[in-house]
């Protein structure tokens, strides 16, 4: 195991982008957002959680498919290219990791989505412990620590110091590349037992990481579906998207053709399924109540998902949504109100 | 800056002229033969008040160096109080895109009757040395529009 | 800018009249009290400002012969108010003098408490010479 | 999918000397959906149009492109020639590559590409545009005239003449108007109620005519061809068919102590009354507020004297429900009140008049029966004073801003009449300046001067004081002496301005006509369309329209009569396809289109819409295409798009810079 | 609180509403959602305190197509996007029965959690009868406070008055609470230069991730269908694509709602990146009461605003141009 004071870290940052692109929660105008390393950014590490997910980094919020040149009557098609280059992510929390798997089982299945699987391939994930977990978060009840992340390289801040430790052989081969700037502990091991235990301790006190989720699985698809319940969840609901542009599992898409005049580019960008023109067809719409959108947002991440995913949820207790909606609305609520309604029941 | 001096800066500026007022002023400059910079392309409305803002800063947006919106005098509107309404979206536009920091010069409302050919080519060729001076609008186009 | 055409400016600035607004009605030197002892009249006032001859109005009788009635004022139907106008150059010639002869703290004990205090405002403006 | 032809004109060496018109033919062939493009000679010759009516055929073309001169000048030929080869005119764009570019271009290459964006951005919009079709509305071949003054009557009559059915609505309990109230009229000096009376009788007997006197136009719905009228007839006590106009309960009525209206208030009439001898219809009303019947319930002494039993003390205001194609407005116009001219004493001496007044002073039939005296006391006058320009040309808050136009006259004639009747009097008028536009006007005026010896002083006055003698002291001003003038007079006369009819308002609210800051209805145009309002159906008369005096008023009734029947002569109207349209699954209903629309023709229904099978019902906008003008001030309004113009849609235009900006 | 739950269920019971729309507690300290009460016992989740930021007048819209009348908690300056909407005839007055109720500034949990607090465990001091100026916060990492003003939305701070404008009945005391002024902020945009004022808007709007939240919480953006969302302008966009696509839609949502925006707030409220958003708004207010005459949108119910109304002697579009 390795370790840099914090203060040195710009040299590490510096070294890690001497040879690809490094992202890492930048804070501009009070937001932290992951984005690209330069000398002049404001780096955050200390921020536990930023307001959009990573998944930026391997799912971009828009990115290019093809583009098409109209010359007099001739259209050449030019297709964008896959990422080539490697690139390092830099600390990110255990259940963002967990959401980037969940993303994986998305994209990297038949058919594979090939730009996703080039920025999977050349990107490398330096994960860094929680440090401070908060009351909305609720990662230990999809199984998640987040006192022990496993990506290709695991980092803990420790009184000052990062603790860095590769695990893949990715990790350790950037690992090399950077090792200049590191200093060697012998301790180091046990001091990152004792930051997981600190950590755990912390975790024990949230209120909502004892969460049940009994009940939830691809079993109870119709009961849950046809619910009363949705009726009374829905109603604040705004449709905006903001739940499902912060949520690091959420991976609905759409894709455009803009018009640049001499051609077409065709793109694509996260859709929400909290949108009424969501997955709009000439017919109209397959869900054209904001009840049965919002029902959907729920029953995929925690009936539909796990049907189909071995029991993956794709919810990863991030809590983002928790935070960010407008309303206060959020899936632990979801998933309370038939906690409630099955004591009710029963 | 002159326009010679700035040859290769050919800018794009689009001009919404009424039916009524404007479009005929633009055909007076032409019968009177009134030249005006060839980068002046005119689209016919039927009012000032049929303008959307929204078209000007797509004309922005697909790569416009400058959008001159023409209409009847106030008080002459073909259709009475067209250009009254337009005079107030367009001044709300205007500070908006100043508040914002793009250039104000980029934007121009000007009153023209069918009589004023005379005033319309010199307020045209006005409005491009205006834009030459500017230069290429770099703050509110699209990029993808750019090759 | 000429002097001249600067105190025009400033005489409109400090009227806040627009001697354009004039229809020459005459209605101003019909309601005037003291039309008989001016030299230049109310409606004439209008053009001198026009004409950009302040140097006249300045040293005209009138300047100190409007009693700032504000009876053109009142009743003007463009809203020019050669009163104002008057009182501008009054004000003009007031500046130029600069310093005040008295300082406030004595005024008070100087004055019978029952004059209106509009007319001591008037009378403070033109006999301050 | 369109199938587009260009048509690139030469306009002889007009466009093709200066732009490369094969060139723009053979870009055009780039473009989207172009399948033929084409130069020629002159497209708009018989051979050029034959053209394009052989490729429209040949071809299968959904649409076309004449790139040529201003669609100000071709656009309805091209149009009519794509309409005979059978493709909708609407289909048709012009590129303007004439007035817009060959005629201000002298580089060749620069020319040609201009022109060739410019076909460029037709081609755009041709690609969106869709067949469009006048719509057709009937015509109700009936008008509606409101206000009976001589405006009123003129053109009622002129309509009525052309074998139209016509309704006047007038508020006073007689027909007439102000020209009933004046005395005599200028420049010729004939009695005004000799000329006027023959037209009012005219117009009561007329068949096609119908008057409904003590009536309000109380409610109007419909548009242009079609609306619906609710007019209240007042209750006027008094049976029409069985009343024979003796006039007898006039004179018996114990209750005379009303201000007179139609003597201005200065003296007193009956409480059942004709306003004036000559009224019609010479039926009198009960003014129930005077009357002690309705007040105190004891009296009845009209009931008991008339011969016919035509009172009727329990009759009551009947609402009465017409369909019209066309409505003229007359409206008319009063006095303003002087309450804010305390300078000219006008409330404080009963020797301070208004011109009108003076009017009423003159006729025979007036207070005084004709002969000049002063209110207070009765003494015949030996100095009278005019001034001019009360309230008119104002532009503080007192008066009215513009020239009330009929006082420079009257004055003269008043002048010249007191000077005629009474050579003893001397007149003087203050005035600002004397506006005689007219034929023989200014001769009139000068006759007044040069014959009458009216002294005319150039200067207004200042102010107006009774002296404790009963006489007026004026104080004024003589420009051209540079003197002020005091002169004691026995009377001053106030040429007070004119102001619309205050009720207009209400009635151009209901007809949703405009009206100016001075409450004056607005014309279409100012010059070009002056009698029409810019509500399609809506003609002005008179003075509601501005100023003017009664040649001027009658001939203007005239004008609107003759756009009136232009109007009901239609069976059917053929309204303008490129009109806005709403489209009612995203309509919220929230009234800004209706707002800026200036011809009312947004209205709102509550209505169910299905809207991809989710059913709810709520508020939607309807245009009504017969009002709309296509001006497309509500699209910009709509925020959410659902308002759009027909052949200048937010899409077509958007392709068109699009084009332009590529 | 117990007087508008005991009001409010007075109100059920006796039927002259058929339902209530306050906000019902969260489960955590902060979070309150707005909700429909329909019985009785619902009211055990009822809740009103200074979390309670949202503006319920836009879910009278909905509310209005309800069978019977709803009672809805309507703060002062939700009072104002209420008659605004009764303006433009979106919701019907018939079916609401508005409690005005009492406000003393409402939180920003984000404003909190920038102080670095973290880990709430409770917050007392928040509720509306509190007078407290301080916050005291119970975390697991201890006992935090925070000034109450501190927190206060940023609305808050330029208050519009304790005054409800249409009401039926008001329960509670309110208090203005405005300590800034409304149009500092702007003001100081203003006096930037053309470079300052685009990096900042650039800045600020680069954050921007086209969630829509300040869209559709917005009451002046009732719109059905919004043109971003609808293919008739080809202005369909999603995404984040170029810095411009987030200016064209911040410019168009400002304009559309000039003139009508009652400045109530919940956009900058709601921004998941914590944009000022209410800066656009906020300079189009500043212009129409420059230009056109003072003039607050919901003040009352009126026909037209001043987009929808014009006068002769209106400033020319050069004015901005001309004021430099």
């Amino acid at each position: 195991m390795y370790k840099i004071a914090k203060e040195n870290l710009s040299a590490l940052f510096r070294k890690i982008a001497e040879s690809q692109e490094l992202y890492l929660p930048i804070e501009n105008c009070g937001q932290v957002n992951y984005g690209v390393w330069t000398e002049d950014a404001n780096v955050n590490i200390d921020i536990l959680k930023t307001v959009k997910s990573p998944k930026d980094a391997f799912f971009p919020q828009s990115e290019n498919l093809y583009t098409c040149v109209k010359e007099d009557k001739k259209i050449s098609i030019k297709a964008e290219q896959l990422k080539e280059q490697d690139f390092v992510v830099f600390g990110m929390k255990a259940c963002d990791i967990q959401g980037v798997e969940v993303l994986d089982k998305v994209f990297l299945s038949e058919p594979v989505d090939s730009f996703y699987k080039a920025r999977r391939e050349h990107g490398v994930i330096v994960a860094m412990a929680c440090g401070e977990p908060e009351e909305t978060c609720f990662c230990k009840v999809f199984g998640i620590d987040p006192a022990d992340p496993k990506a290709d390289v695991a980092t803990w801040i420790i009184d000052g110091e990062l603790f860095w430790k590769p695990l893949t052989d990715k990790g350790e081969a950037l690992t090399d590349a950077v090792k200049d700037v590191f200093a060697e502990d012998s301790s180091a091991d046990a001091k990152v037992e004792a930051k997981k235990e600190e950590i755990n301790k912390i975790t024990e006190q949230l209120p909502y990481m004892k969460l049940s989720l009994e009940g939830w699985n691809g079993d109870s698809l119709d009961e849950k579906f046809n619910s009363p319940v949705w009726e009374e969840l829905y109603k604040p609901c705004l449709a905006c998207g903001t739940c499902t542009f912060v949520c690091p599992t959420c991976q609905c898409y759409d894709i455009k053709d803009y018009d640049t005049g001499h051609g077409v580019q065709r793109y694509r960008c996260w859709d929400s399924c909290m949108y009424s023109d969501f997955t709009m067809m000439a017919h109209g719409n397959n869900r054209n109540s904001q009840m049965q959108r919002y029902r959907q947002r729920f029953m995929h991440k925690l009936v539909y998902f796990p049907a189909n995913n071995d029991g993956m949820y794709s919810c990863v207790g991030c809590g983002r949504c928790v935070e960010k909606c407008p309303q206060s609305l959020n899936i632990v609520k979801v998933i309370k109100a038939f906690e409630n309604q099955g004591g009710e029941k029963a | 800056m002159s326009i010679e001096a700035n040859e290769e800066f050919k800018p794009k500026i689009v001009a919404f002229c009424c039916n009524w007022c404007s479009y005929a002023g633009a055909d007076l400059a032409g019968s009177s033969r009134l030249a005006y910079p060839a980068d002046v392309k005119i689209i016919r409305v039927p009012c000032s008040c049929r303008v959307n803002p929204m078209f000007i800063l797509r004309a922005f947006e697909k790569g416009a160096d400058g959008v001159i919106l023409c209409g009847c005098h106030p008080g002459d509107c073909h259709y009475s109080t067209g250009n009254f309404y337009a005079r107030r979206r367009m001044t709300m536009l205007f500070s908006m895109l100043d508040y914002m920091g793009v250039e104000n010069g980029r934007t121009r409302v000007e009153w023209v009757s069918a009589a004023e050919g005379v005033k319309f080519s010199t307020t045209m060729n006005e409005f491009v040395q205006k834009i030459h001076s500017l230069g290429k609008n770099v703050r509110l186009g699209d990029l993808r529009c750019r090759n | 800018m000429s002097t001249l055409n600067n105190q025009t400016e400033q005489v409109k600035e400090i009227s806040g009249v627009n001697p354009l607004k004039c229809m020459k009605c005459g209605k101003c030197s019909a309601s005037c009290p003291s039309f008989n002892e001016m030299d230049i009249k109310p409606h004439q006032f209008v053009s001198y400002v026009q004409n950009e001859d302040i140097e006249a109005l300045v040293n005209s009788k009138s300047l100190w012969k409007c009693l700032s009635c504000f009876a053109c004022v009142e009743r003007c139907p463009r809203d020019v108010k050669p009163g104002k106008l008057i009182d501008a150059a009054r004000q003009i010639v007031i500046r130029q003098k600069g310093q005040d002869y008295l300082s406030p703290n004595e005024i008070p004990e100087l004055l019978d408490p029952e004059i209106p205090q509009q007319l001591l405002v008037s009378a403070f403006r033109r006999y301050r010479r | 999918m369109q199938r587009i032809g260009v048509f690139v004109c030469h306009c002889g060496t007009n466009i093709a000397a200066t732009v490369d018109v094969a060139k723009v033919a053979e870009m055009a062939l780039n473009e989207q959906g172009v399948v033929h493009a084409e130069d020629y000679q002159y497209m708009c010759s018989e051979a050029g149009q034959a053209k394009i009516q052989a490729a429209i055929k040949e071809k299968n073309l959904t649409g076309i492109v004449v790139c040529s001169c201003s669609p100000r000048m071709h656009e309805t030929t091209f149009r009519e020639a794509a309409e005979r080869a059978g493709l909708n005119p609407y289909m048709v764009e012009i590129a303007n590559i004439r007035e817009h570019c060959s005629w201000i271009h002298k580089d060749v290459e620069e020319a040609t590409k201009k022109a060739v964006i410019l076909m460029r951005a037709a081609v755009a919009k041709v690609n969106l545009n869709a067949p469009l079709k006048p719509g057709e509305s009937r015509v109700t071949k009936r008008a509606l005239v409101i206000g009976g003054g001589i405006a009123g009557i003129q053109t009622a009559l002129d309509i009525a003449d052309a074998g139209y059915k016509v309704d006047i609505v007038e508020k006073t309990p007689s027909i007439g108007g102000r020209m009933s109230q004046l005395d005599k009229t200028f420049p010729t000096l004939d009695c005004s109620a000799c000329i006027l009376t023959p037209k009012m009788v005219e117009v009561n007997k007329h068949e096609n005519v119908t008057i409904y006197t003590y009536s309000e136009v109380e409610k109007v719905s419909g548009f242009v061809g079609d609306f619906t009228v609710d007019i209240r007839k007042k209750a006027r006590s008094v049976d029409m068919d069985k009343c024979t106009g003796c006039g007898v309960c006039q004179e018996k009525c114990p209750s005379k102590k009303t201000l007179s209206e139609f003597n201005r208030g200065l003296n007193t009439r009956s409480a059942i009354y004709t306003p004036f001898a000559q009224a019609i219809p010479n039926v009198p009303v009960i003014d129930r507020d005077s009357c002690m019947k309705f007040q105190t319930g004891k009296c009845g002494v009209c009931s008991k004297v008339c011969q016919a039993g035509a009172i009727d003390y329990e009759q009551q205001d009947e609402i009465i429900t017409e369909k019209y194609g066309a409505i003229v407005v007359a409206t008319g116009f009063d006095m303003i009140k002087l309450d804010n001219y305390d300078e000219y004493a006008y409330s404080q001496s009963p020797d301070v008049i208004t011109s009108l007044e003076l009017e009423r002073v003159m006729n025979a039939a007036g207070p005084t029966k004709g002969h000049l005296e002063r209110l207070s006391d009765g003494k015949a006058p030996k100095e009278m004073v005019f001034i001019q320009c009360v309230g008119s040309r104002c532009s503080d808050d007192r008066g009215k801003s513009y020239c009330s136009k009929i006082c420079c006259m009257y004055t003269a004639k008043h002048a010249m009449l007191i000077r005629d009747k009474y050579p003893d009097v001397n007149v003087t008028v203050f005035y600002i300046d004397v506006r005689t536009p007219g034929k023989n006007f200014d001769e009139f005026y000068r006759r007044a001067v040069e014959d009458y010896g009216v002294n005319y002083i150039k200067g207004q006055v200042g102010k107006v004081i009774p002296q404790p003698d009963g006489k007026l002291l004026v104080r004024g001003v003589d420009l051209i002496d540079n003197k002020q003038i005091l002169k004691e007079a026995d009377m001053v006369v106030l040429a007070a301005a004119i102001e619309p009819n205050p009720d207009v308002r209400k009635i151009a609210t209901m007809l949703t006509a405009s009206i100016d800051t001075n409450n004056f209805l607005t014309e279409a145009h100012a010059k070009l369309r002056p009698v029409e309002s810019p509500t399609a159906g809506i003609f002005l008369s008179g003075v509601c329209q501005g100023p003017k005096d009664i040649p001027e008023t009658v001939s203007q009734a005239g004008a609107a009569a003759v756009k009136a029947i232009g109007l009901l002569a239609k069976d059917k109207l053929m309204t303008n396809p490129c009109t806005a349209h709403s489209d009612e699954l995203m309509c919220n209903g929230c009234s800004q289109c209706a707002n800026v629309c200036p011809y009312g023709a947004i209205s709102y229904e509550v209505k169910e819409i299905n809207d991809h099978g989710v059913r709810e019902t709520r508020r939607v906008a309807v245009v009504n295409n017969a009002l709309c003008q296509g001006c497309g001030a509500c699209t910009v309004t709509c925020p959410s798009g659902a308002m759009d113009l027909q052949g200048f849609s937010n899409r077509q235009i958007l392709a068109e810079v699009d084009a332009i900006c590529r | 609180m117990q007087e508008l739950i005991a009001r409010a269920k007075e109100l059920l019971a006796d039927g002259t509403v058929a339902r209530v729309l306050g906000w019902k507690a969260g489960d955590l300290p902060y979070n309150p959602e707005p909700a429909y009460f329909e019985k009785e016992e619902d009211f055990k989740d009822f809740v009103y305190n200074s979390f309670c930021g949202a503006n319920l007048s836009k879910f009278m819209i909905e509310a209005s197509k309800l069978e019977g009348k709803t009672l809805v908690c309507l703060k002062p300056c939700d009072t104002y996007s209420f008659n605004q909407l009764l303006s433009e005839h979106r919701v019907d007055r018939d079916k609401a029965y508005i409690v005005g109720v009492g406000c003393k500034g409402k939180l920003d949990i984000e404003k909190i959690k920038k102080q670095g607090i973290k880990g709430i465990k409770s917050i007392s001091g928040a509720e509306i009868s509190d007078e407290a100026d301080t916050l005291t916060i119970d975390t697991i990492y201890g006992e935090k406070t925070c000034a109450f003003s501190d927190a206060m939305l940023e609305r808050c701070h330029v208050c519009k008055g304790k005054e409800h404008k249409i009401y039926d009945e008001i329960i509670g005391e309110s208090k203005e609470t405005k300590d800034a002024e409304r149009f500092a902020e702007v003001e100081r945009i203003e006096a930037m230069s053309p470079e300052e004022k685009f990096a900042f808007f650039r800045k600020e709007l680069s954050k921007c991730i086209r969630c829509n939240a300040c869209r559709n919480v917005c009451p002046a953006c009732s719109c059905r269908k919004c043109v971003f969302d609808s293919t008739k302008f080809d202005s369909s966009q999603k995404a984040n694509v170029d810095s411009f696509e987030e200016k064209m839609f911040h410019i168009i949502r400002a304009f559309h709602v000039a003139g009508r925006c009652t400045d109530c707030g919940e956009c900058s409220r709601v921004c998941p990146q914590g944009i000022p958003l209410h800066l656009f708004n906020r300079k189009f207010i500043k212009e129409i009461d420059e230009l056109y005459g003072e003039y607050q949108a919901g003040e009352t119910v009126v026909e037209k605003g001043p987009l929808t109304s014009y006068t002769f002697d209106d400033v020319e579009p050069g004015i901005v141009a001309e004021r430099g």
